[in-house]
């Protein structure tokens, strides 16, 4: 009881945030009564997917200090354990997405007992080379369709089909992967003050010093990327279902892995709004920077090299990237 | 009067360098005991030996009647032995609250009895203005506190502490010393510290450990040790000798 | 009178780019041509100027750009039906985007025709709203086969009969790829078909940057045909490793892509002379087929440079696209369903030498046209000095005599 | 065996080429601790360097290599002095986030200004020679002159490293940079020098790239996870270690290779069946990673 | 009275916004030893770094041997002769004691001069010369505290400024430290001492000066100092 009522316990925070917050929570609540364009909506399904995959990265990532860049083998994971047993098995959504969280977090502790006694850049390139080996493996399993991929066909289910998530219409995925989304950011907010939030900041802080108070360092990061996974490949079963296509190239490719840690890290690392913010500024400038320089003005590129340049930017100006200078600004009116 | 902890002749080697040999002594509970002994003695040696930090070449450790010797350094924390580390880097993005929070949740998952453990310690270690500010901007007697007000927060039965006084003057070692004493006395810890401020050594400590070259040279009270040639000549000084034999008789 | 608006999806940016940037030309010109009166040109398109059945209506075209990422294309296709209301859609190159659009087109109950996807599995998925115009892998390998075979049978222009027994081994280097992984696997099943042995079928990592330890393990087997599908860049470092190590064989063979593109054959030089590509559009073509010159005419014109397979195929799916509109004389779903289903395009009336424009209404291919196919290709050297393309196959519209066996280089 | 001869000689000396790529990158990663993912755009930057100029002056591609490499220090002291310096006040999260865009504005900046086909050079004394020396050992000659710019530069690097006072220098900077600077070393400059050598070096092994193989905007990332593996194997910072691992990762890709020669040598049916080619990079991760359980901190690490 | 050697003039510092020193001055004269004590977070180690400018002094103005040297940079300013060794030791951890004091000779080109040096930083510290070989991440603290005195012996400084050279040093070693500070004194060294060992270093300097809470609340010789009742209330524990 005290467990769920800290899901909610937002005492910390000041009230600006709160207040900014509630106000998106009901935009997006009321957003697809609004008549945007399809457009705006898959945008801002990207966006909700983006945060969360960006959530899961902030626990190991930003809290825990273990950049992780391979996350998107558990994207991977889940996406293909939810089209597979579909496409094989009639297998509902329910069932896979859950089933599919269980092989990633089994597959992430096999990953993560090795993997985790190395440090800092070693780690991170690991992580990659592991995400790298499995696409490959993907590539050429035929039971997962090789290089080809699956296919849930457009025909199978008949639209709304809520057991196997198959809408014809967007705003059914959009109710669900909000709903999703609200839960992380409760389950996120949970986690930063639990005790295992606590033992991985210490860590991050200082492995020797954390053992010295008791704790498995070995362990906690487990337990933490185990968090981390399963919210990345929830969300990859719901993208099965939503995209209904998967191929190792468009599930496990290091771009996915390096755009999941690039939202965080540029939103801020460690801070419970950065993963939003990350996604809430890159995903609509992507889209909408493509949509208005790079199909309309013919300049091939521009789109990317102005997107890039505000990565730069931010970074250098900002090392713990947006959340940092909003952070700044706060801490300067106070002096 | 039982022994908490005792060390049978450990011994740990770093390549030929011979950092600890053959040490044995032990901990009674409730006692006080020092360390002291010349830079590179093998002090914190000692203590990375105790706390499981390192595996020693040889040796045995008993805590509490359990032979340590072969758990990991965050099993023994468990166990009720905590210690402290000499160099201590906080920079993170702990504030002091959060830090001793940390050591509370040794032994409690539940956010609300970790946070009122806290408090308390905040309020014994007159941390409590400092709670919110982040670690590594306080001054170094504030970091210290912090230090042992988190290594308390694991609500050890042995407390190892690594030269907590260094770097401050003397006001601040008599506060010091005030914090220790309530550690030990108010709350029951045995305590072994490691310290070259000799004030502090001569007035907390029942029993005193000199160590030089990683070998123990003398075992006694503070105020036969500074007495010991070997000790004066190793560790002390014929100037310091000469005051606190001066101050001791 | 109103615009019909058909939405476009090709790959202008990314790894493909150059191709897009052909398939827009192609596409384009199509366009052009449809809904302006052209005399010039002996095509029914060319003489209409708009949809006369339409009240004249003018074709627009609304391009998006997929990057080669199937889930943007799946994005672009929603935008497409939902916020720009197309009446249909054209594209994408890419078999996986075009997978991913069809399928949302299929979702919603769209039409759309696909140009340029090559794809055999396209058409075997029973969908209602999918129509593909160019000849897909299979029958480009069936070509590939029918020519071996001819070689045995002496069908080939400028060659004696081969024996059977001396060219028998074939090898095949795909990219491991969708589409490589396809093309290997369909090699595979027509060699057996065919009575040939496939030796080795080598699935390589794309864009690797070496070769070598691939080239080496083909040439051990002495193979009499190397067969590869690969794109510009491993297609010319294969070609060039192949030259460094001495490895050869009678016939090398490419599935299109690579082996045709302008930088293969301008940085290999005479390397090239001998080598066979498949290809659905040769510039020889415009010299044996009247309307395919005058298109190329105009589209060089414009460009600056011949029509390719890539800027053919678009053509010719645009214009599908308006002859089925312009039967239609409606922009109902349902109603171009209908007329494609049974719609029928003759062979002169295509700048492809194809023999017209039907698709398969029901059936394991549905979607398909039936009346496409292919040509092989081979580099020769013309009187000038200038390396062209000369087609081989089919048999009966072949430019030269086939150089066998490849030289070795 | 001419299998097994030629796969060994191949793998060496791609091998060599591959460590002259990481070597930038272990330079840099030795001296600000970052992880640099645009190396590989450094990469195609000095293949589009040695191509477009080599096609405007008519000369050999091969002349170009002096170009590239001042190109390439040209804009390694530049994204110094005008990014990275600032990114070093971070941790490394906000490095990697840095690089991360700077690969994007570069890569998409050679898109924009060269566009996306893939370009090749088309002659040169370089281009399409290669040296048969028998027993299936065939030297092409870019990799032979990629393989002796490898030595060269890592000899030099060396020197410069371990034998000068710049070398001091450069070793304390990256050690500790504020400890550095109250030795009165110019700390600045020393990264500003180690950026311009990182990225000259692979600028230049672009510039022999481009002999062989084509150039689009997108050729580095490959490149970046090849050198990734090559550094961390060898240990980061580490240049003997980075020529070293370049070596066995050019071993590795050969694996298919070794898989044909012990094939026709068993003649053993299994393993014909088993096709290794798909999996030529695979298997350098995961060489990576086995060797990383074994050796945490790779095969000549240091730094913690 | 000659010129000041360094003189810092009304600076003040401060933390990622949150100022720390509000308008010190002081001066130090060639061949003096200056000595500030304070209690802990006083501020004595930022001034010391605002005088080698790793932290910025947002005002004020520091200047050595007659230049202005506040807007100087760090190297600039060690090049000029300021030597600094600061608190938290910064040792190049993997290198061997050795290759540390060489570096610390980086703005020397004299190799006889460097081997000179040498000689007399070991003789200064044997234990040193035990461990030349020995990398400075694994010494002992004490030990590592050596090193650093030792390197900013090095390089023939014009001043040198120790921050704490006595911080966890065992009573002997203290002892001997201080007196190898007064023998460089009587070479006529130029030292700026930062302490915590209130009484030995206020013994041996000839000038001193109290901060609290950055400000200074006094200053003047020694053996003055030494006598102050707030000085010895405060600082000495009597
Ligand atoms: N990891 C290590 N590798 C090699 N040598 C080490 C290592 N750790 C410590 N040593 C050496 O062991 C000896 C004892 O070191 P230790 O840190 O225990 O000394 P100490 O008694 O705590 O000294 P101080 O009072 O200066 O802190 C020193 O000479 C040190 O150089
Ligand atoms: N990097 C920093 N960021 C924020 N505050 C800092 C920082 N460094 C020091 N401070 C604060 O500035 C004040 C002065 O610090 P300084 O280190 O100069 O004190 P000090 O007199 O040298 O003390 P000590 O005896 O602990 O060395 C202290 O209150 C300290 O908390
Ligand atoms: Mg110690
Ligand atoms: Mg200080």
């Amino acid at each position: 009881m005290e467990k769920l009522k800290n899901f909610f316990d937002f005492r910390d925070l000041p009230r600006l945030d709160l207040g900014i917050a509630a106000a998106v929570g009901l935009a997006l609540l009321v957003f697809p009564f609004f008549p945007f364009s399809s457009f705006a909506m898959s945008t801002v399904i990207q966006f909700l997917m983006f945060s969360l995959y960006g959530m899961g990265w902030n626990t190991i990532g930003g809290y825990g200090g273990q950049v992780d860049l391979g996350l998107a083998q558990y994207l991977g994971i889940g996406a293909y354990a939810t089209a597979v047993s579909m496409i094989r098995w009639n297998t509902p959504f329910w069932v896979s997405m859950p089933v599919g969280v269980l092989i990633a977090i089994a597959w992430c502790s096999v990953i993560g007992y090795s993997v985790f006694r190395l440090k800092g850049h070693y780690f991170a390139i690991a992580t990659i080379a592991t995400s790298l080996v499995l696409k490959d493996i993907f590539e050429v399993w035929r039971f997962v369709g090789a290089a080809r991929g699956l296919e849930i066909p457009a025909t199978r289910f008949s639209s709304p089909d809520f057991l196997h998530l198959f809408f014809t219409q967007d705003d059914t995925y959009y109710y669900i992967i909000l709903a999703f989304f609200f839960i992380g950011i409760l389950y996120v907010n949970w986690f930063r003050k639990s005790r295992l939030g606590f033992q991985l900041r210490s860590i991050k802080d200082n492995e020797e010093v954390a053992r010295s108070l008791g704790i498995n360092v070995q362990w906690a990061k487990i337990k933490t990327y185990a968090v981390a996974v399963t919210f990345v490949s929830a969300v990859g079963s719901f993208h099965a279902c939503y995209v209904k296509n998967i191929e190792p190239e468009d599930t496990m490719s290091l771009d996915i892995s390096i755009l999941i840690a690039l939202m965080a890290m540029l939103g801020g690392a460690g801070s419970l709004w950065g993963p939003l913010i990350g996604a809430g500024i890159l995903i609509p400038l992507k889209s909408y920077l493509k949509e208005w320089l790079g199909a309309r003005a013919g300049l091939v590129g521009i789109d990317l090299v102005i997107y890039g340049a505000i990565i730069m930017f931010i970074s250098a100006v900002e090392p713990r990237g947006v959340w940092g200078i909003v952070e700044r600004i706060r801490r300067r009116k106070r002096a | 009067m039982t022994a908490l902890v005792e060390v049978r002749n450990v011994t740990k080697s770093f390549g030929g360098l011979v950092a600890n040999k053959n040490i044995s002594f032990e901990a009674a509970r409730g006692e006080l005991l020092g360390i002291i002994g010349p830079n590179g003695a093998g002090k914190t040696t000692l203590f990375n030996s105790v706390a499981g930090t390192h595996r020693i070449d040889s040796g045995r450790i008993v805590f509490d009647g359990r032979d340590i010797t072969a758990l990991k350094a965050h099993e023994i924390a468990r166990l009720g032995l905590t210690r402290t580390f000499q160099i201590y880097a906080a920079s993170g993005d702990l504030t002091v609250k959060e830090n001793i929070m940390v050591g509370c949740f040794m032994k409690t998952g539940s956010r609300s009895v970790a946070s009122a453990r806290a408090d308390g310690l905040l309020r014994d270690f007159q941390l409590e203005p400092l709670a919110r500010h982040m670690v590594g901007e306080l001054p170094i007697a504030a970091q210290k506190r912090v230090v042992m007000a988190t290594a308390m927060g694991t609500e050890p039965k042995l407390l190892l502490l690594d030269e907590v006084a260094a770097g401050l003057t003397p006001h601040e070692v008599d506060a010091t010393v005030a914090s220790i004493r309530f550690i030990h006395q108010d709350l029951g810890v045995t305590v072994i510290l490691i310290e070259h401020v000799m004030e502090m050594v001569m007035n907390v400590c029942h029993r005193v450990l000199v160590l030089d070259y990683g070998e123990k040279i003398a075992e006694g009270l503070p105020r036969d040790v500074v007495k010991d040639p070997g000790v004066i000549k190793a560790y002390l000084g014929e100037r310091y000798a000469r005051e606190y034999t001066a101050e001791s008789s | 009178a109103e615009t019909i608006k058909i939405g476009v999806i090709y790959p202008l940016t990314g790894g493909a780019a150059a191709e897009g940037r052909e398939l827009r030309a192609g596409a384009e010109l199509a366009a052009r041509i449809a809904n302006d009166v052209m005399p010039g040109i002996d095509m029914d398109m060319a003489r209409r100027g708009g949809i006369t059945s339409l009240g004249g209506a003018k074709i627009e075209l609304i391009f998006k750009d997929h990057e080669g990422n199937p889930t943007l294309g799946a994005d672009l296709a929603k935008q497409l039906i939902l916020d720009n209301k197309v009446v249909g859609i054209l594209g994408c190159y890419h078999s996986s985007v075009t997978k991913t659009v069809s399928a949302v087109c299929e979702q919603y109950g769209i039409p759309m025709i696909n140009d340029s996807s090559t794809s055999p599995a396209l058409t075997q998925r029973d969908f209602k709203w999918f129509w593909r115009t160019t000849p897909h892998d299979v029958t480009f390998t069936r070509d590939l086969f029918e020519l071996l075979k001819g070689l045995t049978e002496g069908k080939v222009k400028g060659v004696p009969a081969v024996p059977g027994d001396q060219i028998k081994k074939l090898v095949s280097a795909c990219e491991k790829t969708e589409w490589g992984s396809q093309v290997s696997e369909t090699i595979e099943g027509f060699a057996k078909q065919y009575g040939f042995i496939v030796q080795k079928s080598m699935l390589y990592a794309a864009k690797s940057a070496d070769l070598s330890s691939e080239v080496r393990s083909l040439q051990a087997v002495k193979p009499d045909a190397m067969l590869f599908a690969s794109y510009a860049s491993d297609a010319i470092l294969m070609v060039k490793t192949l030259k460094a190590q001495k490895a050869c064989a009678k016939i090398i063979w490419g599935q299109n892509a690579g082996f045709e593109a302008p930088e293969f054959r301008s940085t290999l030089g005479d390397d090239v002379v001998g080598i066979l590509t498949r290809t659905v559009f040769a510039p020889r073509v415009a010299a044996v087929k009247k309307v395919s010159g005058q298109v190329n005419e105009l589209y060089k014109k414009e460009i600056g440079h011949d029509l390719s397979g890539a800027s053919a195929r678009a053509f010719t799916g645009l214009q599908t696209w308006v002859e089925i509109l312009e039967k239609a004389g409606s922009t109902k779903p349902e109603d171009i369903q209908k007329t494609a289903n049974s719609i029928s395009i003759p062979g002169e009336q295509l700048i492809v030498p194809w023999r017209g424009i039907k698709f398969a209404a029901a059936g394991a291919d549905r979607g398909q046209n039936e009346l496409g196919s292919g040509i092989i290709g081979q580099y020769q050297k013309d009187k000038d000095g200038n390396i062209v393309l000369e087609i081989i196959y089919p048999f009966d519209v072949s430019t030269a005599n086939m150089i066998y066996p490849f030289k070795a280089f | 065996m001419e299998i097994l001869v030629g796969s060994l000689v191949a793998g060496l000396l791609i091998g060599m080429l591959f460590a002259l790529i990481a070597l930038g990158l272990t330079i840099i990663f030795g001296m600000m601790d970052i992880v640099n993912f645009a190396h590989g755009e450094f990469l195609m930057l000095g293949m589009y360097t040695a191509l477009l100029t080599s096609q405007a002056s008519g000369l050999d591609p091969l002349l170009m290599i002096p170009v590239a490499g001042a190109v390439g220090y040209a804009l390694g002291v530049a994204c110094y002095y005008g990014f990275v310096k600032f990114l070093l006040r971070g941790p490394m999260v906000a490095q990697l986030l840095g690089t991360f865009g700077l690969m994007l504005f570069l890569r998409n900046l050679a898109l924009l200004l060269f566009g996306s086909e893939d370009r090749t050079i088309h002659s040169g004394v370089l281009v399409n020679r290669a040296f048969d020396l028998g027993m299936g050992v065939v030297v092409p000659a870019t990799k032979l002159a990629g393989a002796v710019m490898a030595v060269i530069s890592f000899a030099a690097v060396w020197l410069l490293m371990h034998r000068t006072r710049t070398g001091k220098a450069m070793v304390a900077t990256a050690l500790n940079r504020q400890g550095a600077r109250y030795m009165g070393i110019s700390t600045e400059r020393m990264n500003g020098l180690a950026w311009g050598i990182g990225a000259a070096t692979v600028t230049i092994a672009g510039a022999l790239l481009v002999n062989f193989w084509s150039v689009t905007p997108y050729v580095g990332l490959l490149f970046t996870m090849i050198a990734f593996a090559i550094v961390a194997l060898g240990g980061f910072g580490s240049v003997p270690g980075a020529f070293f691992a370049g070596l066995i990762v050019g071993l590795i890709t050969e694996i298919p290779g070794f898989w044909d020669f012990f094939t026709y040598l068993t003649g053993s049916s299994w393993m014909a069946g088993i096709s290794m080619t798909p999996f030529k990079y695979t298997w350098v991760y995961l060489a990576y990673f086995l060797i990383m359980l074994i050796r945490p901190r790779g095969l000549f690490g240091w730094k913690n | 009275m000659p010129e000041p050697l360094l003189q810092v003039k009304a600076i003040k510092v401060r933390y990622s916004g949150l100022p720390v020193i509000h308008g010190v001055s002081l001066e130090v004269y060639p061949g003096e030893t200056v000595c500030v004590v304070g209690s802990n977070g006083a501020g004595k180690s930022t001034i010391l770094r605002a005088v080698m400018a790793a932290q910025r002094a947002f005002e004020g103005e520091i200047r050595f041997g007659g230049v202005a040297i506040h807007d100087k940079r760090t190297e600039a300013i060690v090049r000029l002769g300021v030597v600094y060794v600061p608190e938290e030791k910064m040792l190049f951890r993997p290198l061997s004691v050795e290759e540390n004091l060489l570096l610390g000779a980086y703005c020397l080109e004299d190799r006889q001069r460097i081997a000179e040096n040498l000689e007399f930083v070991f003789t200064l510290f044997p234990r040193l010369r035990e461990r030349r070989r020995q990398a400075a991440s694994t010494l002992s603290g004490g030990e590592q505290q050596m090193v650093a005195v030792g390197r900013g012996l090095m390089s023939n400084p014009r001043i040198l400024m120790l921050d704490e050279p006595s911080l966890g040093l065992s009573p002997l070693l203290v002892d001997e430290l201080f007196d190898a500070i007064v023998k460089l004194k009587k070479e006529g060294l130029t030292i700026l001492l930062v302490e915590q060992n209130v009484r030995e270093s206020l013994e041996m300097s000839d000038r001193g000066y109290v901060l609290q809470t950055g400000k200074v609340v006094q200053e003047g010789s020694g053996a003055e100092l030494l006598q102050d009742d707030s000085v010895r209330k405060a600082f000495l524990g009597l």
